[in-house]
């Protein structure tokens, strides 16, 4: 599961450090102590900033960097469907294989298509998007939707 | 191979566990090192479930054909091994529960409904430590919660070692409950039970002992002891899931109420009224967990049979030689007592900022199987202020050269994050 | 031999069940007549039991290593069956317990500290039914015990069915949960579930089944009964001791507090307070009987892979055939309804004059095995006046040749003590 | 189990039915319903007879009507001492095969040997003789030692 893409991210976070947000959120994984403060700044439409700063496995971390790598700069529509495609991938039990289309989508990110494989790391993948979503959902009100899977 | 002075046959015991011929990831044979969250299962126990569903399956107790009072011969008789293991002074104060978790809810129950002098209400508290097992916290803050009694607890010093500096104050004459881990299943340190028993005793407090984390390890004496209770789970002590032990002083089992109620605790039940078989039935309701009590039996024979002093001696050895391989790793930090005085074979530890996930992900894929996480004792982790720790833990067919892998594992995982 | 519409291929299902090829008393092959009791249990089953702890025992959740998973993955795996096998709604609703009253216990104590709406207190009422077996008996009469609760019953008729001819008043605005069986384990009578929910629904009670006698034997769709929990117990389903189910309707299972306290159900946990976990995990406190659940989904499977609707037409015909066999013994009399409608292939009666100990204890010398006493139901004994009975009790490997066996064996002991 | 002597005295026991007595017990084993009702009558220390009422199975009723056999006409003592064999008896498992001696004692009562095998039946066999024990217990008052087994 450890792709060299992953460890990359791990041992080279991108955009790490908070930095100025419209909305800020912690999230944890109680199970295994993960955890990440995050926040998003828009720009209109457009997700202008995602910051964060965290304590966690590789997988956490790296899943985060990944994170900021595919979202900033995108607009709403466009991240949601990233982040859409990225939970399907997770909750895949390892049964996706990534096909062009999604790599198109997801890039660096289907790097974590093996991770799926394994129930127990799957959250940490996901500890980022999550708070991500729920940042938004927040900055933006209740246009986007506000429940966290 | 490492030879250590008091180290077991392993070579021979191994061959009585199916599970260690396992090979994962293409190839490799496992080195399970997570044997305090469950222990492997030898041949002698499977046998013993396997015949009796074979040849003596029935429901036990009130049946007069055959099979029913084979079932209920071999359920009794597991008692009977049982109560020898532990050296009850009577086979009646062996009660059988799901798991160790039931037979402490069962304690914190027990006393929540009892009458004077036993009762736990608004007035009087209850002692742990924080070095529990979440089974021997939760239900005491239920038990605190639903009666009003102040819940207290002795903290953790800098080493892994129980804070008793203060037993004055944590013991007093409101206590009426002191439970606490013989030995601690995070960080494996053994606990002063003499001086815990001697403050209780003197206040008139009863005393549980969580011994989940030492029946599998030592030679465990309930009278020397001198607890009041004792509490322990069959899945780590070689036997099957599915079966816990509780056992209480007599004239206690008789006095305190009944918890589950049901099939086989009664003595005469009326649509009004019912009467209660005395202990230890009166605590166990419906159909008992009998295949696993039979295993259970088998298991004990099978750890008798080596000798518990002997298996306490190898673990020993093990763990003096996994501490000091352990401290030569760079960055590795071990979370409790770092000498392998006063411990039992499971040591905590951390590895420079790895994530324990990452460590554990990556062992795993050399074979290698240790637990991660905060190990059900998260009050372990927050006062050492860190999310989690990388646990391995011996028995008694762990090797020294498993202990070697371990540490090559570790080199690798350095390495492979660094 | 008999052949009767409706059986199923005894000869090849029988060649699952090793015990059943048992031989007693010098030469005796066994015919067991106890399955209310406890079922047999198929070689699947054990094979499914044996494969668990030779090659993937581990403890479940939190692990990251290759058996962690994989036992977590059987664990769950086996909820998923259950769920299937009752066509529960979410498999987030099956709880494992240890066995049927364990489950009807939880049950009660839910209730008891529930908050409002739920909350069972002196204010409140709380109806069973005189059918009850001791597990949905003692628990309540707990209850009402420690609540103040007021429990009311169902009587029953002569002919051994529910007299619900009172049922406004029994079950009445104060009612805050109906619990009772739906098939009788001790008369084989199968109860009106639909005109009792009716009622409870008015009234805004809460319904609990006890499907223990049930879930063996026909299609059983908690959807489709309506109630609000369902407990049974996998030893009478030819899965093996040790486990028991509990379903309960998910918004329930949020609202109501934990019972047992310990590993697995919390979601944190510091020394001054807990949160717990989404249910199931909520009320699956310590260390799961994790190889008892997956032998629970190997039953379910072999079970399915029968058919409850022909597993149930089966037991019919047999029922149809003991009933009429029976009725020409001398002297016998049965307790509860007297022909195949509305009932199970439970048969319980009385032999003349004879103690059930006597008729129990020769057809026992000749290979039958009966059940005999009060079977865990003495309300029933006392309202029929009889101090216990004989009871033979059918199963999907039964057959019309061990009908005859019975009958045969009935005469032999009417001469006997003549 | 059923040898013939135990039959004979189910079939037709003797000195079954209550007469005048100094005292007057009831017993019941609550797990089969089998029950007892007995008086003892003392002559001084002499057993002067023992009345019986039940119901319940073969193994009861016949060792009631044993009992009133043996016992009626003994001195305490030896009364006492034929109640406490016939309790190893009962508790021995089948363990004890009686010999001469046991059987001297015991008489028709070693016929019960069989039972001791069946724990569920071993209750049945001994509910009139711990019934008879308190009986004379409270008849005869401390002297005789109370407790029941
Ligand atoms: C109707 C009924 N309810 C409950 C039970 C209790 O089941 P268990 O003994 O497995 O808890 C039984 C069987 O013993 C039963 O027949
Ligand atoms: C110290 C200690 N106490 C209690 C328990 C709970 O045992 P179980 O999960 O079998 O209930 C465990 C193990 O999980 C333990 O290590």
């Amino acid at each position: 599961m450890y792709q060299e893409v992953i460890l990359d991210h791990y041992k080279h976070p991108h955009g790490r450090g908070l930095r100025d947000g419209d909305a800020e959120v912690h999230h944890v994984n109680p199970t295994c102590g993960d955890e990440i403060t995050l926040r998003v700044k828009y720009d209109g439409a457009t997700v202008a900033d995602v910051s964060y700063e965290g304590q966690g496995c590789s997988i956490s971390q790296a899943s985060a960097s990944v994170l900021n790598d595919l979202l900033v700069g995108k607009e709403l529509a466009e991240a949601q469907k990233i982040q859409a495609t990225f939970l399907e991938l997770m909750q895949s039990k390892g049964q996706i294989e990534p096909d062009d289309a999604m790599e198109e989508v997801l890039e660096d990110a289907v790097a974590f298509a093996g991770v799926s494989k394994y129930p127990a790391r799957v959250k940490c993948a996901l500890l980022s998007w999550m708070a991500w979503k729920d940042a938004t959902a927040q900055a933006l009100g209740d246009g986007a939707e506000r429940k966290t899977a | 191979m490492t030879q250590l002075p008091g180290l077991l046959d392993t070579e021979a015991i191994r061959k009585d566990f199916p599970l260690l011929d396992r090979v994962i990831h293409d190839g490799k044979k496992i080195v399970y090192l997570d044997n305090a969250a469950t222990s492997q299962k030898p041949r002698q126990v499977l046998d013993a479930l396997n015949a009796y569903y074979e040849q003596s399956n029935a429901n036990v107790h009130r049946g007069v054909h055959v099979l029913a009072e084979e079932a209920t011969a071999l359920y009794e008789g597991a008692r009977d091994k049982v109560a020898a293991f532990i050296n009850a002074p009577s086979r009646d104060e062996v009660i059988f529960t799901k798991n160790a978790s039931e037979s402490l809810n069962l304690v914190a129950n027990m006393l929540g409904w009892a009458d004077e002098p036993y009762r736990v209400d608004a007035e009087t508290e209850i002692v742990i430590t924080e070095m529990e097992h979440h089974s021997n916290i939760v239900p005491w803050q239920l038990l605190s919660q639903r009666t009003g009694a102040k819940l207290k607890w002795f903290g953790i010093t800098d080493d892994g070692r129980l804070d008793l500096s203060n037993i004055d104050e944590i013991i007093t004459e409101k206590t009426k409950i002191v439970s606490f881990t013989l030995v601690s299943n995070i960080m494996g340190t053994i606990n002063p039970v003499d001086t815990i028993i001697r403050r209780a005793q003197e206040v008139g407090a009863l005393v549980c002992i969580d011994a989940s984390q030492a029946a599998p390890h030592m030679v465990l004496d309930v009278q020397a002891l001198q607890a009041d209770f004792v509490a322990f789970t069959g899945h780590k002590m070689v036997g099957p899931t599915g079966i816990g032990v509780l056992w209480g002083r007599q004239e206690l089992l008789e006095d305190l109420p009944p918890f589950l109620g049901g099939g086989e605790m009664i003595e005469t039940v009326s649509m009004s009224s019912s009467t209660y078989a005395p202990a230890p039935h009166k605590f166990e309701a419906g159909t008992p967990p009998i295949a696993q009590a039979v295993g259970l039996g088998a298991a004990v024979d099978y750890l008798t049979a080596i000798g518990m002093d002997k298996i306490a001696a190898h673990e020993h050895a093990i763990t003096e030689y996994a501490v000091k391989r352990l401290s030569e790793v760079e960055g590795l930090r071990i979370i409790g007592p770092t000498t392998a005085e006063d411990r039992g074979a499971t040591i905590s530890f951390t590895l420079g900022d790895i994530h324990p996930h990452d460590v554990g992900q990556v062992l795993d894929e050399l074979g290698i199987a240790v637990r991660v996480g905060h190990h059900c004792a998260r009050p372990v982790c927050l006062r050492y202020g860190i999310p989690a720790t990388t646990r391995a833990s011996f028995y008694l067919y762990s090797t020294p050269a498993e202990v070697d892998a371990l540490v090559e594992g570790l080199e690798h995982v350095r390495n492979f994050f660094g």
